[in-house]
């Protein structure tokens, strides 16, 4: 269909309001991937709002929002909608709408556009709106022809920290492209702006990432803490107690999804004691089985336990197969929280580090503040005088296990929401775990905290420059070299040694 | 050392079948075809659907009759993941089981790792799986496609007007061979399509990487450049973690569309999709490709994978390298019965030039010279029940170029295939 | 496997048929390569899959055996010696592929456009240059790591897991592509060693009386290791370091040179292994092998020299007809011997059979 | 190396310089530090000046000072907790002290010294808990106590010589187990288990030896006969024993410090310190 027809068309379409909705969606479907293409680019420009309805449904992947039929648009056309459907929400009444139809357009707003932004611009009221359509229009404003449009956008964009914002102005500053000397300097200097601003926002990221990383280390090595500090066996199957956490969530999904469709949202809330008990019982199962003929045998403890472990994986495989399963965010774990334009925190990471601490603090009440954390202190410093004092050791020592078994299968249900849910899950994490109890301390929590925290953020810094392989090896070099230092770890009680 | 065979109803008794000579104990002879896939340690996710599929083209070979009035007979080892133990047990079925034919391997290690030992026996391999070329054996014949068969039409795809018209490519890979390869072979392709190195970005991370959080805040960096492709030769486990992190710090498909050549209906079926929809995937096959001949193969493999209570049996897919075995395992048959033997040699001179009419939708050929399948390379939309929306494919089956002309030397490579390369 | 039973039989004037059986046994080791030379068809041609079969097995033995003194003698608990195995390997590996590429570069280096050999990479076209690196390398690694790791003090599961963080971190970095050692894929298709067809059945059985000949040389080195004062300085370090500190012996120097040594016969072992499966690749450096070769040392009974050779041959006999009979149960069975035999079988098979032995 | 019998050196000549053959050699230097080389002229064989230790705040030992004279058997008493254990890490380098001066004859500084130095230096310590290396017999306990070159080398190439046999054999005969030489160590009972600590340490002919609770444990015979051994060792080395069995100690000791909450509370004959009023304090309560 020729461009003016079309073009016809199109108006005889806006003369009929009524009308328009319907056949837009039947014109709309009939066309080619091209004509659609085209069709929501002139619907960007020239924003109808009876058009509303068609393109929140096309986003939807919809013809109409009561039609079930799937759509298939491709990832372009899907661009346009969205960037349509912006042009379109401009025209709403709600200014929050607004907003974010001028922040969706300064990432996608096309040349033809302008006239309409422009419009827009000058009739807006709400100060937040007003300012996003500047930026909006800045974008597009760099290529006008007055000079003076051009320096005004450039001062504009030297405001934010948008990425975007920098390949703008750089591409300005090529040779040859802007002949104005004024707009060269603005440009200038609004790119030294933009690029301070970017850094702060990358330094920001990076130690963002290394405090999640940490805390995953933490919730991973937490439950070895305590049985490893505290009991002093070789737990080479905690990994699996993390595994068994991220499974019983995985089984929670299902059994919420199929008795409790409604609560699905909050099911990892519902996993978090169901994980902790699987994974506790199957500890101190374990505990009263194998590893009470081991203690003070630490060596045998670790291959017994190793042993266990693959055990573990074998049966998951078993009944679950060795397909890794699946384990859905809820969409309060999905996302995350823009901060700056070039800075963004996922929900989950968030969720998870407030949670890893407050599992530090419950770990801590726990020994500090209750009376069996006492009998575990007690049985930890002198197992026979403890005995003497009526502290049944072997109790004791079964909740200990239990405990940090059940910890683990809390970190379990946090690994679950941000990586795979398979039979291997905990092989990946044994040697870091380790790795940070040796670090911090044996049997010190707050140790446990700083070599996770710390661990985590050096190989996040590490990572950018040198790879995520050398830094990892780096790191394990820093530890060695460290424990000729301190050989006790970061936070151990001096004291008279036993022997 | 004694084997198993997974002895089904139609096997009567064990016997031995060696080339020219044979002698039947009690019953009918049987031809023995090895599968040589890993059914535990790491591998067993990807390559146990593999064995399972053989296992099934077989039986139905034998329901037709099997071949040249002969029924075979699978023998199955495990080699566990372990790449030495590939060569090993790869020698125990050619020497002790003396088997007509082995289907197998998955990674490119576990193939370099037996390919010495069928060039040394003169053996007869069936490789299924997507690889990254650079080799060429008599005694291989190769299923899956060749880079130029989906790596660089998924990039054409990308620099069309439909795919986004992409500007800058940022290549991230596992770090092992085949996405080193492949990435080797785009750079050079996207050199000749005018893309400057600064607007290409390769990084690696390793095996089981799961912290995905410095590269995607990179492609974030990167992407701000212009309008960004993500080519993933991200391997196996690792995927998960990426394309969440890459959801969760707010790129969407839309912005920065990934194509990965790793990612299949198989390992979808282990991913919470909802993260990946609107990204794309390059094969030559998919599941939802709607034709009779691929209905009856889906139809086929769930009632196969009902009736033999395979785990997820309820949720059984099908994809490329299965796709890739079963067709792999009928042009052997076919060939064996134009040959009339299963003698190696002859084997492989019957199978050039072979056709099939594979559930792809396509006749699939068997190239003359080239050891490798003339296939079609179709680029699939992820979509929220773990299939793929096909959104674009090429309209005839292209030749596979195991020496790919990007790579430096290639040219000089003979197109024909030749022991020890 | 001949040495250890002589051993026990000298120590405990023992019966006479345990002499016998280990006659026997190096007898068949002895004649296994030269029945493979047979023609084949023969029937008591034995088969280049039995002889590289027993191979492997012969130097997993050595491995034991390298890791029992260690561990059961000075009670050091390595979950790294995987490491020095695939470092001896891939130094003989080195050597393999310069041999099989002729002058040019590697396959896999042309492959990933290396222009140049890399400087560890130099003289490795030489077999003597070669053999210098299967001791150098593993024996340098192990000095370096034992001298912090002893210097501090680090003993009992510190050790335990600062080695297997060792082994993690050695097979990261030999999964990097850019470290030049063929990254995941490894080496591979080997062609000649010394000018010699590597597939040639005659290559085999000489590889195949070296891997006999290190074996037995070691057992031989264990022994006098063993019933010299140095072996019983070592007995005391691990009972009551403290007690032989204060009796002026410096445990460093001990630990050291028995873990140096050690890896050194680790990557004499690799070395060997390499050429008869015709692969070396980062996975042999993965934690899982390492502790795997604990339980052999510990099933077979870990202070005695037979042990570990009793326990490698059991455990890799029942890996591989439990893989083929019941792949699915293969883990559950090693996972069951790991229990069991720190449970119940402390001393592991060879204590189990002197118990029998002395009633 | 057989030791050279001293003459036996009685209270009244501590203070006299002992000088002897060995005093050329740098008592600093390599290899093997010979017991009799070591610079006693001021008489004393420790001194201990102001030694300070403190875990985490908590002060273990506190300004503590202490002389041992050649020949001369200490004993040492007091409470639990009162930094006998502390004291005896501290001489053998096993702690480092916080702060304070330590040495070995006049001219050894301990606080520079690793613990295998002090060791070869000639200090033993027999430990609280019996120590024995279980898994040797008695004989090879004793054969790996023996002054001798103890680098890994030597150890490699080591024989044992006659005289070194019959130096074995002799001690042996001393601590009454020469009828268990081939006997495993581990399979000793507790007292016997005792005397071969003892025996190693004679073995060592160190020329301070450091005895932790040497009778707990023993039958009354054998804490007869261990007070009998001791006496006699005294004069040709010299002894610090710390002990809880008062009855023991004042079959023993003619010089007794009781040490209290990490200082040294009084000092002097068995009687003299059981009249202190403080010590009876501190043992008794208020």
């Amino acid at each position: 269909m020729p461009k003016a027809l079309q073009r016809l068309f199109l108006g005889l379409l806006l003369l009929l309001p009524l009308a328009a909705q319907a056949a837009d969606a039947d014109y709309f479907i009939a066309a080619k991937a091209n004509e659609q293409a085209r069709l929501l680019q002139d619907w960007a420009a020239q924003p109808d709002p009876a058009r509303l309805e068609l393109l929140s449904s096309l986003q939807q992947g919809r013809i109409a929002p009561d039609d079930t039929r799937n759509l298939r648009l491709n990832n372009r056309l899907r661009g346009l909608v969205d960037n349509a459907l912006a042009s379109h929400q401009l025209l709403s009444a709600d200014a929050e709408v607004r907003l974010a139809a001028a922040q969706q357009l300064q990432k996608s707003a096309q040349p033809a556009q302008v006239a309409f932004l422009d419009r827009r611009f000058a009739s807006e009221a709400d100060a937040a709106v007003h300012a996003a359509l500047g930026l909006a229009l800045a974008n597009l404003q760099l290529v006008d022809s007055d000079p003076a449009v051009r320096l005004a956008a450039v001062r504009l964009l030297g405001e934010t920290g948008d990425p975007m914002a920098r390949t703008r102005l750089q591409a300005l500053l090529e040779p040859g492209v802007e002949s104005n000397a004024g707009v060269r300097t603005a440009a200038e200097t609004s790119l030294a702006q933009v690029k301070r601003k970017l850094l702060f926002g990358e330094l920001l990221g990076q130690a963002f990432s290394g405090l999640s990383l940490g805390s995953i280390l933490l919730l991973a090595a937490l439950g070895l803490a305590i049985t490893f500090g505290l009991l002093g066996v070789i737990n080479m199957a905690h990994g699996e107690m993390l595994m068994l956490g991220a499974y019983a969530t995985y089984v929670v999904q299902i059994l919420v999804q199929r008795y409790a469709p409604g609560a699905i949202e909050f099911y990892p809330l519902i996993a978090l004691p169901v994980a902790f008990a699987v994974s506790a019982g199957v500890g101190m199962l374990l505990e009263r089985t194998v590893i009470r003929h081991l203690y003070g045998r630490p060596l045998e403890t670790l291959l017994a336990t190793w042993g266990i472990s693959l055990i573990l994986i074998q049966a998951i495989r078993l009944l679950f197969g060795a397909q890794n399963v699946e384990v859905a965010n809820p969409a309060w774990l999905s996302g995350g929280l823009q901060v700056l334009p070039n800075l963004v925190l996922p929900y989950s990471r968030l969720v998870i580090i407030a949670f890893a601490l407050f599992v530090v603090l419950l770990t801590w009440l726990l020994l500090n503040r209750t009376r069996l954390g006492l009998n575990v202190r007690a049985v930890t410093q002198n197992r026979n005088m403890a005995a003497c004092c009526g502290v049944p050791t072997g109790r004791v020592d079964m909740l200990a296990f239990g405990l940090g078994s059940g910890i683990a299968g809390l970190g379990g249900v946090a690994l679950s929401q941000i990586g795979n849910v398979g039979p291997d899950l905990g092989q990946s994490y044994i040697i870091d775990s380790f790795l940070v109890v040796v670090l911090g301390g044996v049997g010190q929590l707050a140790g446990s905290l700083w070599a996770a925290f710390g661990l985590g953020i050096a190989n996040k810094l590490l990572e950018p420059q040198i790879g995520a392989v050398l830094g990892k090896i780096l790191i394990l070099a820093l530890i060695i070299l460290f424990i000729q230092k301190r050989p006790q770890g970061l936070f151990a009680l001096k004291g008279r040694v036993i022997d | 050392m004694k084997r198993r065979s997974l002895i089904k109803a139609f096997t009567l008794s064990a016997s031995i079948a060696a080339m020219g000579l044979s002698w039947s104990i009690q019953a009918a002879e049987t031809i023995k075809v090895g599968i040589l896939h890993s059914l535990s340690g790491t591998m067993a996710i990807s390559e146990t659907s593999l064995k399972d599929m053989a296992l099934m083209t077989i039986e139905q070979i034998n329901a037709k009759g099997g071949v040249n009035g002969k029924l075979l007979e699978p023998v199955v080892v495990d080699p566990a993941s372990n790449w030495p133990l590939f060569a090993e047990k790869g020698r125990q079925l050619l020497t002790q089981d003396k088997v007509a034919v082995v289907f197998g391997c998955w990674t490119s290690v576990s193939r370099k790792s037996v390919l010495p030992v069928f060039e040394e026996l003169n053996g007869l391999l069936f490789y299924p799986v997507q690889y990254e070329g650079e080799e060429m054996s008599p005694n291989v014949f190769y299923t899956g496609a060749a880079p130029n068969q989906q790596a660089i039409p998924a990039v054409e795809y990308l620099m069309s007007e439909d795919g986004g018209a992409a500007k800058r490519y940022f290549l991230l890979g596992t770090d092992y061979v085949y996405p080193r390869t492949t990435n080797k072979i785009l750079r050079a392709f996207l050199h000749s399509k005018g893309v400057a190195d600064k607007d290409i970005e390769e990084v690696y991370t390793p095996f089981g990487h799961s912290d995905y959080q410095t590269i995607v805040a990179n492609i974030k960096k990167f992407s701000a450049g212009g309008k960004t492709a993500v080519i993933s030769t991200v391997n196996g486990d690792s995927n998960v973690p990426f394309y969440k992190e890459l959801a969760n710090q707010g790129l969407k498909a839309t912005d920065v569309p990934v194509v990965a050549f790793s990612v299949g209906e198989e390992e979808l079926r282990g991913i919470d999709t909802k993260p990946l929809v609107g990204h794309l995937a390059a094969w030559n096959y998919f599941e939802s490709v709607d034709n009779p001949v691929n209905s009856q193969f889906v139809a086929d493999w769930k009632a196969y994978a009902k009736a033999k209570n395979l785990p997820g049996a309820d949720k059984a897919v099908t994809n490329d390298p299965m796709e890739a075995t079963y067709v792999g395992i009928h042009m052997w048959a076919q060939a064996a019965e134009k040959a009339k033997s299963t003698d190696v040699d002859k084997v492989r001179e019957a199978l050039a030039g072979q056709t099939f009419k594979a559930p792809s939708g396509y006749t699939l050929t068997m190239d003359k010279t080239n050891h490798h399948l003339h296939k079609p390379v179709m680029i699939g939309e992820i979509q929220d029940d773990g299939q793929f929306n096909v959104v674009w494919e090429t309209e005839q089956p292209l030749r596979a170029q195991p020496w790919s002309p990007f790579i430096p030397g290639n040219d000089k490579r003979p197109d024909y295939a030749v022991k020890g390369n | 496997m001949n040495q250890p039973l002589l051993v026990t039989a000298s120590q405990k004037a023992g019966p006479r048929w345990t002499l016998a059986i280990g006659a026997v046994v190096l007898l068949v080791l002895l004649a296994l390569p030269l029945l493979s030379l047979l023609p084949a068809g023969h029937s008591l041609q034995v088969s280049a899959y039995t002889l590289t079969l027993v191979g492997k097995i012969l130097c997993y033995a050595i491995v034991a055996l390298a890791l029992d003194l260690v561990w059961g003698y000075a009670g050091l608990l390595s979950l790294g010696h995987g490491l020095f195995f695939a470092i001896g390997g891939y130094a003989m590996g080195m050597y393999l592929m310069r041999e099989a590429s002729g002058d040019g570069l590697p396959a896999f280096m042309t492959f990933l456009s290396w222009s140049e050999l890399p400087w560890y990479w130099v003289g490795t076209q030489h077999f003597a240059w070669a053999l210098c690196l299967v001791v150098l390398a593993p024996g340098l690694l192990a000095l370096v790591f034992g001298f912090f790791a002893f210097r501090s003090r680090i003993k009992g599961v510190y050790f335990s897991i600062m080695t297997q963080a060792l082994t993690f971190a050695g097979m990261l970095l030999f999964f990097r592509n850019e470290t030049g050692f063929g990254g995941n894929n490894g080496f591979t298709h080997f062609r000649s060693i010394l000018g010699f067809e590597i597939t040639a059945q005659s290559t085999r059985a000489v590889l195949f009386l070296l891997t006999v000949a290190l074996l037995v040389a070691s057992l031989y080195l264990g022994w006098r290791l063993a019933r010299s004062k140095f072996g019983r300085v070592l007995t005391a370090l691990r009972d009551a370091e403290n007690r032989l500190m204060f009796c002026g012996y410096d445990p460093r120097g001990f630990k050291l040179f028995v873990w140096v040594l050690s890896a050194v016969l680790c990557g004499l072992a690799g070395a060997l292994y390499v050429p008869q499966v015709g692969i070396i690749n980062p996975s042999e450096m993965s934690p899982t092998n390492s502790i795997e070769a604990a339980v052999w040392v510990a099933l077979g009974g870990r202070g005695t020299l037979i042990g570990p050779l009793l326990g490698a041959g059991l455990v890799n006999g029942m890996k591989s007809w439990f893989t083929v009979a019941f792949p699915e149960y293969w883990l559950f069975c090693l996972g069951a011997l790991f229990i069991l035999v720190t449970l119940y079988l402390p001393r592991g098979v060879v204590g189990l059979l002197k118990k029998r032995g002395e009633q | 190396m057989r030791a050279i019998p001293l003459p036996p050196v009685h209270p009244e000549f501590m203070l006299e310089p002992i000088l002897d053959a060995g005093s050329g050699r740098d008592a600093i230097g390599l290899g093997q530090r010979r017991g009799e080389g070591l610079d006693v002229r001021h008489g004393t064989v420790l001194t201990l000046e102001d030694i300070n230790v403190s875990f985490d705040g908590f002060k273990a030992l506190n300004s503590l000072n202490l002389y041992i004279g050649v020949g001369e058997l200490r004993c040492i008493i007091g409470p639990n907790g009162a930094g006998k254990t502390t004291l005896m890490d501290v001489i053998t380098g096993k702690t480092r002290p916080t702060s304070g001066k330590a040495w070995f004859g006049d001219t050894l500084d301990l606080t520079r010294m690793s613990e295998v130095q002090i060791a070869q230096a000639g200090i033993g310590r027999k430990f609280q808990k019996p120590t024995v290396f279980e898994a040797l017999s008695v004989f090879e306990n004793l054969e790996l106590a023996q002054k001798a070159d103890k680098s890994v080398l030597a150890s490699l190439v080591a024989r044992l010589s006659g005289e070194q046999r019959d130096r074995i054999d002799e001690i042996l005969q001393t601590i009454r187990l020469s009828g268990s030489a081939q006997r495993q160590a581990g399979l000793l009972s507790h007292g016997q288990k005792q005397f071969l600590e003892i025996g190693m340490l004679l073995m060592q002919d160190p020329q301070l030896l450091l005895l932790d609770e040497p009778v707990a444990g023993m039958t009354d015979a054998e804490t007869e006969f261990t007070a009998e051994l001791f006496k006699s060792l005294a004069g040709k080395h010299s002894l610090m024993v710390v002990e809880h069995d008062m009855g023991f100690v004042g079959s023993i000791a003619d010089h007794v410090t009781v040490l209290h909450q990490g200082g040294v509370l009084a000092e002097g004959s068995l009687e003299q310190v059981q009249a202190d009023d403080r010590v009876i304090e501190v043992y008794l309560g208020r």
